[in-house]
């Protein structure tokens, strides 16, 4: 069976994931925030490592939360108002779009959808003529996690402060994979997922604000300290995170981070070479469209493409029923994209980590190759 | 042979009628050309076969040779009734 | 060390839930709800063993979420408008509290507190005296996280159907401890924790609904099917869950449950015992204060005390430092029952799960009376 | 013996202000014998002796004898000057 569906959830995870899941799991258990007095360094020890990581103001301000789709609902829900202006882009996945299409209907916030180009690039000249005074905040992927197109934030960043907004990066897709310094990129908010390119487990979030970026508490609840309060203390962390935590989901994004910081530039150039000629041999096949430009711009791994004869659910059963590929076929939850790629039932994605090889590649390609013999 | 389970399954699409069935034993060559007499058969010959039948209008059925499951993609209109149709038509086969 | 703090987190989990968890890390990621043609049961079997077991009337009904706190959140964001009246007790928890408090501030939501006895009792009478023609719901514990005692929750949900209220129960401190039928119990909403009794790892809770009760949604986002909507689609079980799982939570949740229902019959009656005995020889320690009623009622079983001249922080550190017992000490994020046992400042709370043995709760009967014998 | 480490812990209540101190080294029976000269010591002569040492109106030490940290517990005015003073006093020790 060969993986091929990393945008979705990263698999295999490095071995070291796996032992400190488990130790954490046979380890006694921690209580966060309290007594130090047997302290494991859970989870403030990972909230310094995320801030380095991915270069953030304080880490205080990093927020475990159970997932990006948790990040983005809590972070809208606290933030916006009715009559807010918001943009966003064409590429976005549900997490970011429903919580908005929502907030539209119950709370009056006023939304507009930046364009893309039939790569799925925004360009941030779209994004500029949307701004009004209004204008509270501009959301946006990072890359693409149907054409894994890279996105020129920093632009997007200038745009939102020129006018006064904030800045939301919703990285999920590329954090681990492309380098983010949250500071220099000038997010407000950061948000990603875990389980992608971090390689920790599904279940866990994380959201990480500018200090100046103040939402509203979006869940409440037990906090093991100051429990005499009756509402959610006011202070950061804990203002944010209510609740037992995913401990083990943490520990998984710390080993995830380790990983990546001890091995990843090597296997994270090699990645994207082996996508970059797998791309152009995809491009190469007869009756196959493409949907990336991988000669230009930066781009995520994330490769989707069409046998133009073949409804994309088809080719991504076959794949996986005749060939042992797994990819994945459809929307992608990113609804909006694929008028723009001309391709509105979907497209084929398939999406490489830093653990394929050379022959999972090859074997996709001669895959497609012989579903497209078979068709003439 | 038997259908053991018929099982909603869903697609990216609100509204789509899409049924997993299950055999009690897989669907070989004979009976995979009685369901192409229905429609239109493509037929992919891999390793591991692919086969599509497309019932004009009414529905389509798509699985590998040899297994013991199929998935049945049920037209908008009246799809219960093609179902129906399709679980009638099979039971003539036996 | 002897762990006697399973009211916070289970420890040890049983060997089956490491084993289960471990093999879902390895195996292939599942893509809930879609095709199944590689089809791994979850979260859907686990769903109907969660039915099974708290006989809930649809397996649709059961919702995993990240915490009972999530939970909670979720039910009274979704259900409670401007105007209602919501009754509750002096019993709970910060995560039903604390968002009750802010919908009160923020939706203005009218919010009565039943008291309770000096052992945490609440009769049922004291919550019918709260009724208004408003009240659209009781929200109250099933058994109190501090003294353990478990409430006449029939009760409760005969007064809310009569007054055309719901009735939530929390069943966090009881869920796998003490039966539950969500049906015959009478409960429109049940909300429990899957890392306390119920043995699974910590970040994954559960909420079940009866068929009439429809909160809204409280989190919108991918949902891997219906990406076409740009709402969450209206059906269950996906109209509630939104983004990625906490799958190995999931998985862990089902083998918890797979071992209380092959031995937890047994051992449950043995820790019992273990309680009510250990209970007793607390009591009679001169100079120690017991918050609980061994011999009448039911209980969880969590032991609340306090040796009288000490801060229960204070005896806390010493059970843990000098004597390797790890308990609990303070308000156990319940702020509001402390009033009613006469101690402002917490209590010190052994809370002991199946694994515990006698010797266990020796070495803790031993070491408080060493501490009052030390005091002397 | 120096103080490596002075870390803000929390308990239940808004507003406490309590610290972990670490020291490169175990509070040793001297140390905790000049401690005691501060304030009013509780000593509980368990296999690993516990000791409390009240400042009145101004702190309370907590700690394990032998143990590298131990628990400063400020009162709620002017905590940061009586964590200030305990330094010095610690310092003076020395």
């Amino acid at each position: 069976m060969i993986y091929l569906n990393n945008a979705a959830t990263s698999w295999p995870k490095p071995e070291e994931v796996l032992v400190q899941v488990n130790r954490h799991i046979c380890d006694l258990p921690v209580t966060p925030y309290r007594s130090a007095l047997h302290n494991s360094g859970l989870p403030d020890d990972v909230r310094k490592q995320t801030a380095d990581f991915f270069h953030v103001h304080s880490a205080d301000s990093v927020i475990f939360v159970p997932s990006a789709t948790f990040a983005l609902n809590a972070v809208l829900y606290g933030l916006l108002n009715a009559g807010d202006h918001i943009i966003t882009t064409a590429l976005e996945h549900n997490s970011l779009l429903r919580p908005l299409k929502t907030l539209e209907r119950e709370k009056n916030i006023i939304l507009d959808i930046a364009p893309c180009s039939s790569t799925g690039f925004v360009h941030p000249g779209d994004i500029q003529k949307l701004v009004k005074n209004s204008t509270r905040l501009i959301a946006a992927s990072h890359a693409s996690n149907v054409t894994g197109r890279v996105q020129e934030i920093q632009a997007f960043a200038r745009i939102a402060h020129n006018s006064g907004a904030y800045f939301l990066c919703d990285a999920s897709q590329s954090a681990g994979s492309i380098f983010i310094d949250m500071q220099n990129d000038g997010m407000d908010i950061l948000v990603f997922a875990g389980h992608k390119n971090l390689f920790g487990l599904q279940g866990i979030g994380v959201y990480c604000l500018s200090e100046n970026c103040r939402p509203r508490p979006f869940i409440s609840g037990g906090t093991g300290i100051k429990s005499d309060l009756p509402e959610q203390p006011p202070e950061r962390p804990i203002i944010y995170e209510a609740g037992t935590q995913n401990t083990a989901g943490i520990v998984s994004l710390q080993a995830g981070m380790e990983f990546l910081k001890r091995k990843g530039q090597n296997l994270l150039l090699s990645k994207n070479t082996l996508f970059k000629e797998t791309a152009a041999k995809m491009k190469s096949i007869p009756g196959v469209t493409v949907y990336c430009e991988q000669d230009t711009g930066l781009h995520e791994t994330v490769l989707s493409f069409n046998i133009e004869k073949l409804p994309c659910d088809q080719t991504g059963i076959m794949l996986e029923r005749s060939f042992d590929i797994i990819v994945r076929s459809g929307l992608h939850c990113a609804p909006l994209i694929h008028k723009y790629l001309n391709a509105p039932r979907g497209t084929v994605r398939a999406s490489f980590s830093v653990f394929n090889t050379e022959s999972d590649a090859a074997a996709l390609i001669n895959a497609v190759q012989n579903i497209t013999d078979s068709i003439k | 042979m038997t259908i053991i389970q018929i099982k909603k399954i869903e697609d990216c699409f609100d509204g789509s009628m899409i049924y997993e069935i299950i055999f009690n034993s897989p669907v070989t060559r004979p009976l995979l050309d009685y369901f192409a007499g229905l429609g239109a058969l493509q037929y992919y010959n891999f390793t591991r076969p692919f086969y599509k039948i497309t019932v004009l209008g009414k529905y389509e059925l798509q699985g590998i040779l040899n297994e013991s499951q199929l998935k049945i993609i049920l037209a908008r209109d009246n799809p219960l009734q093609f179902l129906e149709e399709f679980k009638i038509k099979f039971k003539n086969w036996q």
